[in-house]
């Protein structure tokens, strides 16, 4: 038993449809916890005041964001490596999501900038390595959707997605280097005492769970509408062909 | 009950309701697809063990 | 040459398979069938462009000269630079024999975009004369050839076969090559199937 | 390898759009862009060295597609890969014709349309030195972004959608050699980045490049 036979789509569907509903019921229970947590049962922060109440948004977003690609980046290799259709669809459900979690850091960003800096955007090392990374989203979706062959198409994203990671890590260092920044330091760390009081950490660490549950309730959705639009697409060359 | 958001109140609330419209539109398009794409291949698994 | 057992196919779907030839030096070997039978892909596989789904090919790669439908000549540059650009590329520099076989003399200068239909086809097939490759791998060389230049371009093969060189084409019209093998690839022709990719979700 | 570079750069000359297109585009840029900001000297001196980079990075993008989709088209790219060069070796090529009939005259355009944009005296130099360093890179990724694309009919779009993110470090850097020099401050750092970046994409990104090439071509 490896773990490879979940590269099989049919098993990968069974085995997803078990898990789905667990995932997605945890997903929730863990969005409306830590968001109402936050919200309602929070005190304001004495230096940003109610804006705090972002965060349980903004952060657990854009940590989504990044580990969204990574995921991509890895689940990339394994199909250049190894050639499991189910890696190379999986890659393609996530972007999309990737890019929301984009978007609503971003979002989530600037509308907290607006109080606190006094502008709604910044050029930012790190709002600006999101845009970059959102550019990314945007052009590797675009190159899945271009191509009409379902395996030349994973082979072509699969090697974009490569290079682009190499260039989105150079392209952060590159902003950081062009301007050195408004925004506070990683707002989580391992120590956390040095960043985010316990009242603030705890519903934040729920609402990030609720997210990483919540990434992964998607994707293996959407990897199985892929993998499924794929089977009617065999099915019906199989058809026209006998 | 409701918490007091002060002068942050649109920033704190428009932070919700980006965020919250946005998961709930990619969850609902992600469904609707499925649903459509799952139809589809049971019509045509369907059409498919009918005609052997 | 050497092909065993080859499958080949376009877009993930099996075309051809179980096809095995020899080509020796000298030996000329022309493909027959219908369109579609999968003659241009199994040249492909065997030029090395596309990779074969089963079997082996030996002696090819860097022993073939391949020549598709369109010519690859840039119709900005003359008749002689293009020409002598193939050769360069070949790490070959002697161009006069492949402008005398296909009768291109007179024409040195101009450049490709003024050639009719024909001459272009003829200037294409020179180019397989300067590379120096001994496996001539053709996919419908005679096409928009009138009947004077067909007897020309059979001329070259059959010099280029008594040079211990071998040939493989794809054509539907007679050459008067009588010493060719003929091999109809109808026989070969894969079961439907859906292609390789597909299977998975089977 | 030699026989492709001077092919290509013949059919350049020939075919006119290779040279000239791009510097006409390059020189459009940067006479619209005091119509667009001002005339203030002061202004434009100071947006200068930007406005250079960004003026000489998009007359490249534009010609991007260029690369492969002619020899794509007559089929000249199918005979290339069957005959005894390396694939690595032809893209590396049409990268290097790319940077000589388009970087390289919008390097040494970029001091004269300088003068309308009154860049300082300081900065011409740097100017220089940083487009010469980083338009080889800009090449060699267009290059990669080129082949991807290649057998798409409506490639060009996709192409930029593709490339432009990955020009950003090198713009950065670039631009930033160009604006420390002009106002007279150290360069050094940035300078050593932008060579880095070009040296590493000239090294690592031309295999990525065959790969997608050979993957478009079966």
């Amino acid at each position: 038993m490896s773990i490879w036979e979940y590269a099989n789509p049919v098993k990968f569907i069974r085995t997803t449809d078990r898990i789905l509903p667990w995932v997605s019921v945890a997903a929730v229970l863990c969005l409306v916890t830590g968001l109402v947590w936050g919200y309602f049962f929070t005190p304001d922060d004495y230096r940003q005041g109610a804006t705090v109440k972002i965060i349980y948004l903004h952060v657990p977003a854009a940590l989504m964001a990044i580990n969204a690609w990574i995921m991509m980046l890895v689940a990339s290799l394994i199909w250049i490596v190894r050639r499991h259709h189910v890696s190379a669809l999986a890659a393609r459900a996530a972007a999309p999501v990737g890019a929301i979690f984009t978007v609503i850091a971003l979002a989530t960003g600037a509308l907290w900038g607006q109080p606190m800096w006094g502008t709604w955007w910044a050029w930012d090392p790190r709002l600006t390595s999101f845009l970059i990374l959102f550019l990314f989203y945007l052009g590797y979706m675009a190159l899945w959707s271009a191509i009409e062959n379902d395996d030349t198409a994973a082979d072509l994203t699969s090697i974009l997605c490569l290079v682009g990671s190499v260039f989105a890590l150079l392209s952060r260092y590159a902003v950081l280097f062009w301007n050195q920044g408004l925004h506070q330091g990683a707002s989580l760390s391992l120590d956390k005492e040095e960043n985010v009081a316990d009242v603030f950490w705890y519903p934040l660490l729920v609402c990030i769970a609720g997210f990483v549950l919540l990434f992964v309730a998607l994707v293996f959705l959407r990897t199985q509408t892929e993998i499924r639009a794929r089977r009617t697409r065999a099915l019906l060359a199989r058809e026209s062909r006998t | 009950m409701m918490p007091d958001l002060g002068k942050y109140a649109f920033a704190v609330l428009a932070s919700y309701g980006v965020s919250l419209g946005l998961i709930i539109v990619l969850v609902s398009l992600s469904l609707r697809r499925a649903r459509r794409v799952r139809a589809e291949l049971d019509k045509v698994e369907e059409r498919v063990k009918r005609h052997g | 040459m050497t092909v065993r057992d080859l499958a080949v196919g376009r877009g993930g779907v099996p075309v051809l398979e179980g096809l095995s030839f020899t080509l020796a030096p000298g030996r000329a070997l022309v493909l027959r069938g219908p369109n579609g039978s999968g003659k241009t892909t199994l040249l492909r596989t065997i030029a090395g462009l596309q990779p074969a789904f089963g079997g082996t090919i030996e002696g090819a790669g860097e022993r073939i000269a391949y020549a598709a439908h369109s010519d690859g000549l840039k119709s900005m540059l003359t008749v002689t630079e293009n020409l002598r650009f193939w050769a360069q590329v070949f790490a070959q520099s002697d161009i006069e024999p492949a402008l005398d076989a296909f009768d291109l003399r007179g024409l040195e200068d101009r450049p490709a975009a003024t050639l009719s239909a024909g001459q272009k086809r003829r200037l294409g097939l020179a180019r397989l004369m300067v590379t120096a490759r001994l496996v001539w791998v053709l996919d419908e060389p005679t096409v928009s050839l009138d009947t004077a230049s067909v007897a020309r371009f059979a001329e070259a093969v059959r010099g280029h076969l008594a040079e211990g060189g071998s040939a493989l084409l794809a054509t539907h019209i007679d050459l008067g090559l009588n010493e060719a093998e003929v091999l109809d690839v109808t026989p070969f022709k894969a079961a439907p199937r859906v292609s390789l990719e597909d299977e998975a979700f089977l | 390898m030699i026989a492709l570079l001077l092919r290509d750069l013949r059919l350049a000359v020939r075919a006119g759009g290779g040279f000239g297109l791009g510097l006409a585009f390059f020189l459009i840029v940067t006479v619209l862009i005091p119509f667009g900001v001002g005339p203030e000297t002061g202004l434009l001196s100071r947006i200068a060295p930007g406005v250079l980079w960004i003026g000489a990075l998009l007359a490249c993008l534009l010609s991007l597609d260029r690369i492969f989709a002619l020899d794509w088209e007559d089929g000249s790219l199918d005979l290339l890969a069957t005959a005894p060069l390396p694939m690595e070796g032809i893209v590396t090529i049409k990268a290097l014709a790319h940077w000589i009939t388009t970087g390289l005259p919008l390097v040494l355009a970029a001091p004269a349309l300088g003068v309308l944009l009154s860049l300082p005296p300081s900065g011409y130099l740097w100017v220089l030195v940083s487009l010469a360093l980083g338009t080889p890179a800009l090449s060699v990724i267009g290059t990669f972004g080129a082949a991807l694309t290649v057998g798409l009919k409506r490639g060009g779009l996709l192409l930029s959608i593709l490339v432009l993110p990955l020009y950003v470090p090198t713009l950065i850097f670039g631009a930033e050699v160009a604006r420390r020099g002009a106002e007279g401050l150290a360069v050094q750092t940035p300078l050593l980045m932008l060579a880095g970046i070009s040296f590493g994409t000239l090294a690592l990104l031309p295999f990525a490049s065959a790969a997608v090439l050979r993957i478009n071509l079966r």
